[in-house]
């Protein structure tokens, strides 16, 4: 220490001698890794998790599932009957999708703060409701319809369609949100209406970034919709439930196989959609 | 119809439809993403719903009786009698909410420290290009399959207990931050990782020194948005297999008991939990994501 | 009857926020009296925060004076409601510092976006024009020199160019008066003049009156026929250009840091082209110097 | 409870046949619920005190983990329905079933529940058929509204099914088909026997499959003579102030057209993993007095919510039982 | 044994770049030869892509050089694996246009990332430097000026004080050699001034060689003992400041069009002070104009 009060002249003799900043800073850091430490291990406690047994059957864990899960021949028999839920779903992401997104564009132009309506409890009223939808259960969502709509496609699309709606609007509250507001200042000065307004600058300034939310909630929703299938009865989610239940794993793998190429597909178009929409 | 007095280079651009009327957006070289996306969506969803099996119930008499459902979910929550029949009482109910918790701090912290690890390997200007693509197709794979089907899988494949849960969480959630960390990494500019390596540094040197703090705030912030999105998970998976929580007996109260009432006040407290971390994770996002 | 109405007639304005922000000086705009004449071109000149914008907002509405009236070819406009007030802005065209261009669209759909205000519902959203509306879009784009951008997205023109775009727009309204908010303060010496000339050609040649915020003094006095000066929401100085000797320019910029004015070394105006004020008065401090700063 | 804990802690279990420090046993989903936790507690001390190792519980929410477990011994005993028994032997066929629950006469004669298939009350006439003993047959479900319980219940899917196989030979190949339309005009599952008997009662579905000890304490059924109560022909009603789900279909009635008794399920032993003299220690102690009169497995008739797994009212407490005594249930399969 | 090494030995270095790019000219760099002793001031100038960046880098092997031998401290290191390159690299420091700090980082602690390569990988990684090392780190950043902004965030900070950061960062090094590339091309004629006087100050201090890649000629006449000139990959001139005479500049960005030098008007060095050669040049076509070019 003494050395740099030495060879450190004036200004600096105050400010630096401080070494004890890389002290605190180092137990802020050992601070922050044990609390994560600990916060763990509280976790694992609470739940009854052994890091030790998860990391150790993760290895045979995976070989048990290439073994039995990969698609067999057999299987292969099912294709037809998956291939047809697999589309179902698809078709139901895409359907919920756009239903909820054109139902989620009125709700947003109308309680964004852009070019929304003035009157402030719209607004309010409008996020709260989002948010309660957006964060009932999908489960819970499943369950309540399940119990009047029955078992059937139906009932999947209105659950996909409930939490989609929900997820939508909260993006495109924040898209629209985000707009510029000088172009919508600029369409009021010049004596145009509220939907003048939300047609000729809203909707063009947001388009792109609405149909990039709608393109990712169609991803989604095909993860989405496995879930609500196991609790509905349909498409994806419910054939892979038959499979796996009746210990046809190979079948099961195959539905798993089937999702990931789709969705791979999906994500792939959508990417080139997406950018060529810029 | 109006003449129009333009300058010859002016009136060169113009264009006319088939009617000979002004056109207001150029034909040539438009951008047609939107509008062919669209159509595409559109055409999509009407034949969905063409073909859609709407099941044998009266839509209508369901509709009403949905409704009825709901105002007992929503409006009438309750675990006691006389609308709840006490299967649950505040004490488990409290008790598997903060199982679900700590099955998702589980997740997140586990995953985070995967994907921080995996996300190194991901990013473009940290790793060389065959480990980043092998890498990122892999993850690009986990994320495919949904979330439930890894658990699952998990399940019969490690048995009981909440490990399954976790790890079928876990692993959704490492692809997810894998692809978000990476992203936030490949944004750090290579200058300073060029002038740590030019005065010797090593790879891990750089990372601790360099990487992580240059973007320190932006991973918690991705990471506080996964931890929202894995207690959504752990519920949903709660429902199904392993770790149990607020998940299995939100199943439970609505295909065991079928007590709405009960399900209204999980729903509630779900609802609850998912308000006060998106309140914390949107902020974040504001601050570290979007304005970075 | 016989009587003569001015085009726009200001008594009092005046607007005050409140909030927590209001700590000192609550009033951003106060008792400001003025007339404009059809034809008129006046530039209002200012330091920063003196009130420029919220005066010309408090003239259309787009912020609601707190005080004062604005009379509008002898309509007393302040009290309007909503739907009323759309038919006024028609005839009030606007200019933004920041063009204010629906970026995604072309150049001459924003144009055309001036004539919202005299469509229904519908045919506005839709963007349902008559061909004469067209016409004329097009031949307001070749008039302010964009003829050959008409199909071009507004984002991919210059700055020079999308001002002269929201110039169109402001013409195809049919206007009495134009409000510019610092139509060239982001634009470069060049453009900046280019677009001044286009503004003030096209104006007169329409006998639209204009109102321009300005931070260019020397535009200001270039270009104008009469010049307002505002400081701390107060007018200041009412004149024409050659009213403004250094003194004023010291007047109304006085107090403010940034803009001090160098009286003795500062000529006469026009002061040098296309350099802000703040620029040309950071040579020194004169007369009028920090003393009166508050 | 602190008896229940992580799975395969013994994840190799199959070399440890002749010792064991600790047993693991499985409950399926439907005994996992919290209300019976108890009971399982009061089992595995049952369990503890006679094979005097200590006994770890562990319950699932997933039918195929606990059939996994057993199989692979993951887990030394299960709790099991008769179907996942049959499953889980095909899997590994050292899984032997070691008890299973009496009827109340303490005999294995009525050891067993009923699988229906019911249809309403009004509608009996159309399946009515002078050619069948009972005087009811299934011959017209084709193209029917068909409600099961779920693709992996025994007496809600394979046992009716079966039975539609047996009386549509030429029409259905395999009960995968009927979890699909075709055969029936459209496949309802109800997720539980009363979300079956439910969707019946409701009309959504014309016919429906759902046993009968899951289902009658919200009908008016009398409880004396359990085969004639489940014979085809009767009709029962819903009971007036009947608990969710069935508030929504008060007053309503169905009938019998076809039963089928389904025998009780075992607590199975993967005899791979658990030395002999153990299991012959538990076969013993399990089916003493003792055991059968602990009121935390086995409540009073008449007392609810304490928590046992068991009911005296549907048993007379645990018997032993062959593995033959299935064959029936394994010639459904 | 007695035969005299110097400190860096460059021979035939030359650097090409395949793929798409390449249609004109393949060779970013191409034979170069130099010699760099110990404690030499070594300026290398050179119309933008000429390689001067590709020079550099190749000497440090940030870049591999497709040609050629670097001999630093009599040994070959131009094949040198990863692990052995690190110890080199702690001997050749590098300073960049962008200052390439962690701008989340104080200043302090850029400059201890000096240190890293004398490190174990925990040690350095955590951040665990020494009493001594903590020391000799704030002497550097007051020796550059800056020990008042130890404990700043180097985001805080302006350009200079950025890159005299960046030059604490070189020195904590104990480098032998500190190669800048353009370290001054950001800043204003101010600061860069000043960041040229510290770095060769502090250099001719501590006896340290520095190679300076600059495209302002002036300062590269000013400060340093020799000076290379580049022109596409190619080395064209090397000598002391004073044998640099305008036809010597022209020669060096003859053929570059955004540089020509009108030797008739341009004086001899030094030029006017602070402003790139390409201003100057702005003037007009001279003697060796265009004719020459390619
Ligand atoms: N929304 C607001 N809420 C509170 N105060 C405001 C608001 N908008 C403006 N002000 C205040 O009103 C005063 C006048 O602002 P105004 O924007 O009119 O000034 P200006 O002359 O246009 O300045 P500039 O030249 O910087 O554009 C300022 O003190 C400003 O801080
Ligand atoms: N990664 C690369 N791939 C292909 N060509 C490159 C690459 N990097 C540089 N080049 C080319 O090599 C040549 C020399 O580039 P270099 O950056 O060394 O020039 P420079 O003298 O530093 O220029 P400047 O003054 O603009 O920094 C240029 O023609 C450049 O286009
Ligand atoms: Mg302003
Ligand atoms: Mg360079």
């Amino acid at each position: 220490m003494s050395t740099v009060d030495a060879a450190c002249p004036s200004a600096c003799s105050r400010a630096s001698v401080d070494l004890g900043w890389f002290r605190r800073r180092q137990l802020i850091t050992i601070g922050g890794v044990a609390l994560a430490v600990a916060v763990f291990q509280l976790g694992a406690s609470i739940c009854d998790f052994s890091l030790a047994y998860a990391l150790t059957s993760v290895p045979a864990a995976l070989a048990w599932m290439l073994q039995n899960f990969m698609p067999t021949a057999s299987s292969l028999g099912e294709l037809g009957y998956v291939l047809e839920q697999t589309v179902s779903t698809v078709l139901d992401s895409v359907a919920a999708t756009v239903i909820a997104a054109i139902l989620g564009i009125v709700l947003a132009v109308l309680g964004s703060r852009t070019v929304g309506v003035e009157w402030g409890p719209v607004r309010g009223i409008i996020r709260a409701f989002a948010s309660v939808v957006r964060n009932v259960p999908m489960v819970a969502w499943a369950l309540l319809l399940l119990l009047s709509f029955k078992q059937n496609e139906f009932t999947g699309f209105l659950a996909l369609f409930l939490t989609t709606f929900g997820q939508l609007t909260r993006f495109f509250l924040d898209t629209f949100d985000e707009i510029p507001t000088g172009p919508v200042e600029a369409l009021r000065a010049c004596g145009a209406s509220f939907w003048h307004v939300v047609f000729q600058a809203g909707l063009p300034l947001a388009a792109a970034d609405l149909m990039s939310w709608m393109l990712y909630m169609v991803e989604t929703n095909i993860r989405s919709a496995t879930l609500i299938g196991l609790l509905t009865g349909t498409g994806i989610g419910f054939v892979f439930q038959l499979y796996y239940n009746s210990f046809r794993y190979d079948c099961a793998g195959l539905v798993i196989v089937l999702t990931i190429v789709l969705v791979l597909a999906i994500e792939a178009v959508s990417n080139v959609a997406r950018r060529s929409m810029i | 119809m109006a003449g129009m007095q333009l300058t010859q280079s002016a009136a060169a651009v113009v264009e006319r439809d088939a009617r000979g009327r002004l056109r207001t957006s150029s034909s040539k070289g438009a951008n047609r993403a939107i509008p062919i996306t669209l159509a595409v969506l559109a055409v999509l969803t009407v034949l969905t719903f063409a073909r859609m099996q709407y099941g044998a119930v009266d839509l209508g008499r369901a509709a009403l009786q949905a409704l009825a459902d709901a105002r007992a979910m929503f409006l009438q929550p309750a675990l006691d009698p006389p609308y709840g029949a006490s299967h649950f009482t505040w004490e488990t109910v409290a008790q598997s909410t903060v199982i679900t918790l700590a099955v998702t701090v589980v997740c997140t912290l586990l995953s985070a420290v995967v994907s921080f690890l995996l996300a190194l390997a991901a990013s473009e200007n940290l790793s060389s290009p065959a480990v980043s693509n092998a890498v990122k197709a892999v993850v690009a794979v986990i994320r495919a399959i949904p979330t439930i089907l890894w658990v699952l899988v998990f399940t019969v494949a490690i048995g009981l207990g909440s490990e399954a849960a976790v790890l079928g969480i876990s692993l959704h959630s490492i692809a997810y931050l894998t692809k978000s960390y990476s992203e936030s990494f490949e944004e750090i500019d290579g200058g300073v990782i060029e002038a740590l390596r030019a005065s010797g540094a090593g790879f891990w040197q750089t990372v601790f020194q360099a990487v992580l703090p240059g973007t320190i705030t932006k991973l918690l912030s991705w990471t506080f948005i996964r931890f929202e999105i894995n207690f959504t998970n752990a519920v949903a998976v709660g429902a199904f297999a392993g770790a149990g929580g607020i998940g299995f007996q939100l199943y439970q109260a609505g295909t065991r008991y079928y007590n709405l009432h009960e399900v209204g006040v999980i729903v509630y407290v779900c609802i609850l939990v998912a308000f006060a971390l998106e309140l914390v994770s949107v902020r974040l996002r504001r601050r570290y994501i979007i304005n970075d | 009857m016989t009587q003569h109405v001015p085009l726009l007639k200001i008594t009092g304005l005046g607007k005050s926020y409140d909030g927590p922000r209001a700590t000192g000086q609550r009033h951003a705009l106060q008792g400001v009296d003025t007339t404009i004449e059809a034809g008129e071109f006046v530039a209002v000149i200012g330091p920063s925060g003196a009130g420029k914008s919220t005066f010309l907002r408090c003239i259309n509405r787009l912020i609601e004076p707190s005080e004062g009236s604005v009379v509008f070819e002898g309509r007393d406009i302040t009290h309007l409601r909503r739907g009323d007030l759309r038919a006024v802005h028609t005839k009030i065209a606007m200019i933004f510092q920041n063009y204010n261009l629906v970026y995604r669209l072309c150049a001459i759909q924003n144009v055309l976006h001036g004539r919202l205000g005299y469509k229904n519902a519908l045919a506005g959203a839709l963007g349902l024009y008559t061909e004469d509306e067209k016409a004329r879009a097009f031949e307001l784009l070749d008039e302010v020199g964009l003829g050959e951008f008409a199909y071009r997205r507004a984002d991919q023109l210059s700055g020079g160019q999308k001002q002269r775009v929201g110039i169109a727009r402001a013409l195809i309204q049919d206007p009495k008066i134009i409000l510019c908010d610092e139509p060239i303060a982001s634009l470069d010496p060049k453009s900046s003049r280019m677009v001044m000339e286009h503004l003030c050609r096209v104006t007169r040649q329409h006998g639209i009156a204009c109102v321009v915020n300005l931070h260019q003094v020397d535009f200001a006095l270039e270009f104008s026929d009469r010049i307002i000066g505002l400081r701390e929401g107060e007018k200041v100085f009412e004149g024409t250009p050659d009213e403004v000797t250094p003194q004023v320019i010291a007047r109304i910029y006085e107090g403010d840091e940034e803009a001090l004015v160098d009286v003795e070394v500062a000529g006469p105006a026009p002061l040098a082209s296309g350099v802000p004020v703040a620029d040309v008065s950071a040579v020194g401090v004169g007369a009028t110097a920090p003393g009166g700063a508050q | 409870g602190s008896t229940e804990g992580k799975g395969g802690a013994a994840t190799t279990g199959s070399d440890e046949g002749s010792t064991v420090d600790k047993i693991t046993m499985v409950w399926l989903p439907n005994e996992s619920s919290a209300e019976f936790d108890k009971g399982r507690e009061e089992f595995g001390k049952v369990l503890e005190k006679y094979a005097g190792v200590p006994v770890e519980l562990m319950t699932t929410t997933d039918y195929n983990v606990a059939i996994e477990a057993i199989a692979s011994g993951k887990a030394q005993l299960a709790n099991m329905g008769a179907e996942g028994f049959i499953q889980a032997q095909k899997k590994n066929a050292k899984v032997m079933p070691l008890v299973t629950t009496s009827d109340t006469d303490g005999k294995l004669d009525g050891a067993k529940y009923f699988s229906r298939i019911c249809v309403p009350a009004d509608q009996m006439d159309q399946y009515k058929d002078d050619s069948d003993p009972t005087g009811y047959s299934i011959k017209n479900v084709k193209s029917k509204r068909m409600s099961f319980v779920s693709a992996t219940s025994t007496s809600g899917f394979k046992v009716p099914s079966n039975a539609i196989m047996d009386a549509f030979p030429d029409e259905v190949a395999s009960t995968d088909e009927l979890t699909k339309p075709g055969f029936f005009s459209q496949v309802l599952f109800g997720n539980s026997h009363p979300g079956s008997a439910v969707n019946l009662l409701q009309g959504d579905a014309d016919v429906a499959a759902f046993d009968d000890i899951d289902v009658d304490m919200y009908l008016d059924v009398p409880t004396d003579d359990r085969d004639k109560a489940n014979s085809a022909g009767q009709v029962y009603n819903v009971k007036d102030g009947a608990a969710q789900p069935f508030d929504r279909v008060q007053g309503k009635s169905f009938g019998i057209i076809q039963s089928t008794p389904v025998l009780n399920g075992p607590i199975a032993v993967n005899t791979e993993v658990l030395p002999q003299d153990i299991i012959d220690k538990l076969l013993e102690g399990l089916t003493s007095k003792e055991t059968a009169s602990d009121e935390l497995l086995f409540a009073p008739e008449d007392v609810e919510d304490s928590g046992a797994v068991w009911s005296l009212g549907d048993t007379a407490g645990f018997i032993a039982v062959e593995d033959s005594w299935y064959d029936p249930i394994r010639n459904l399969a």
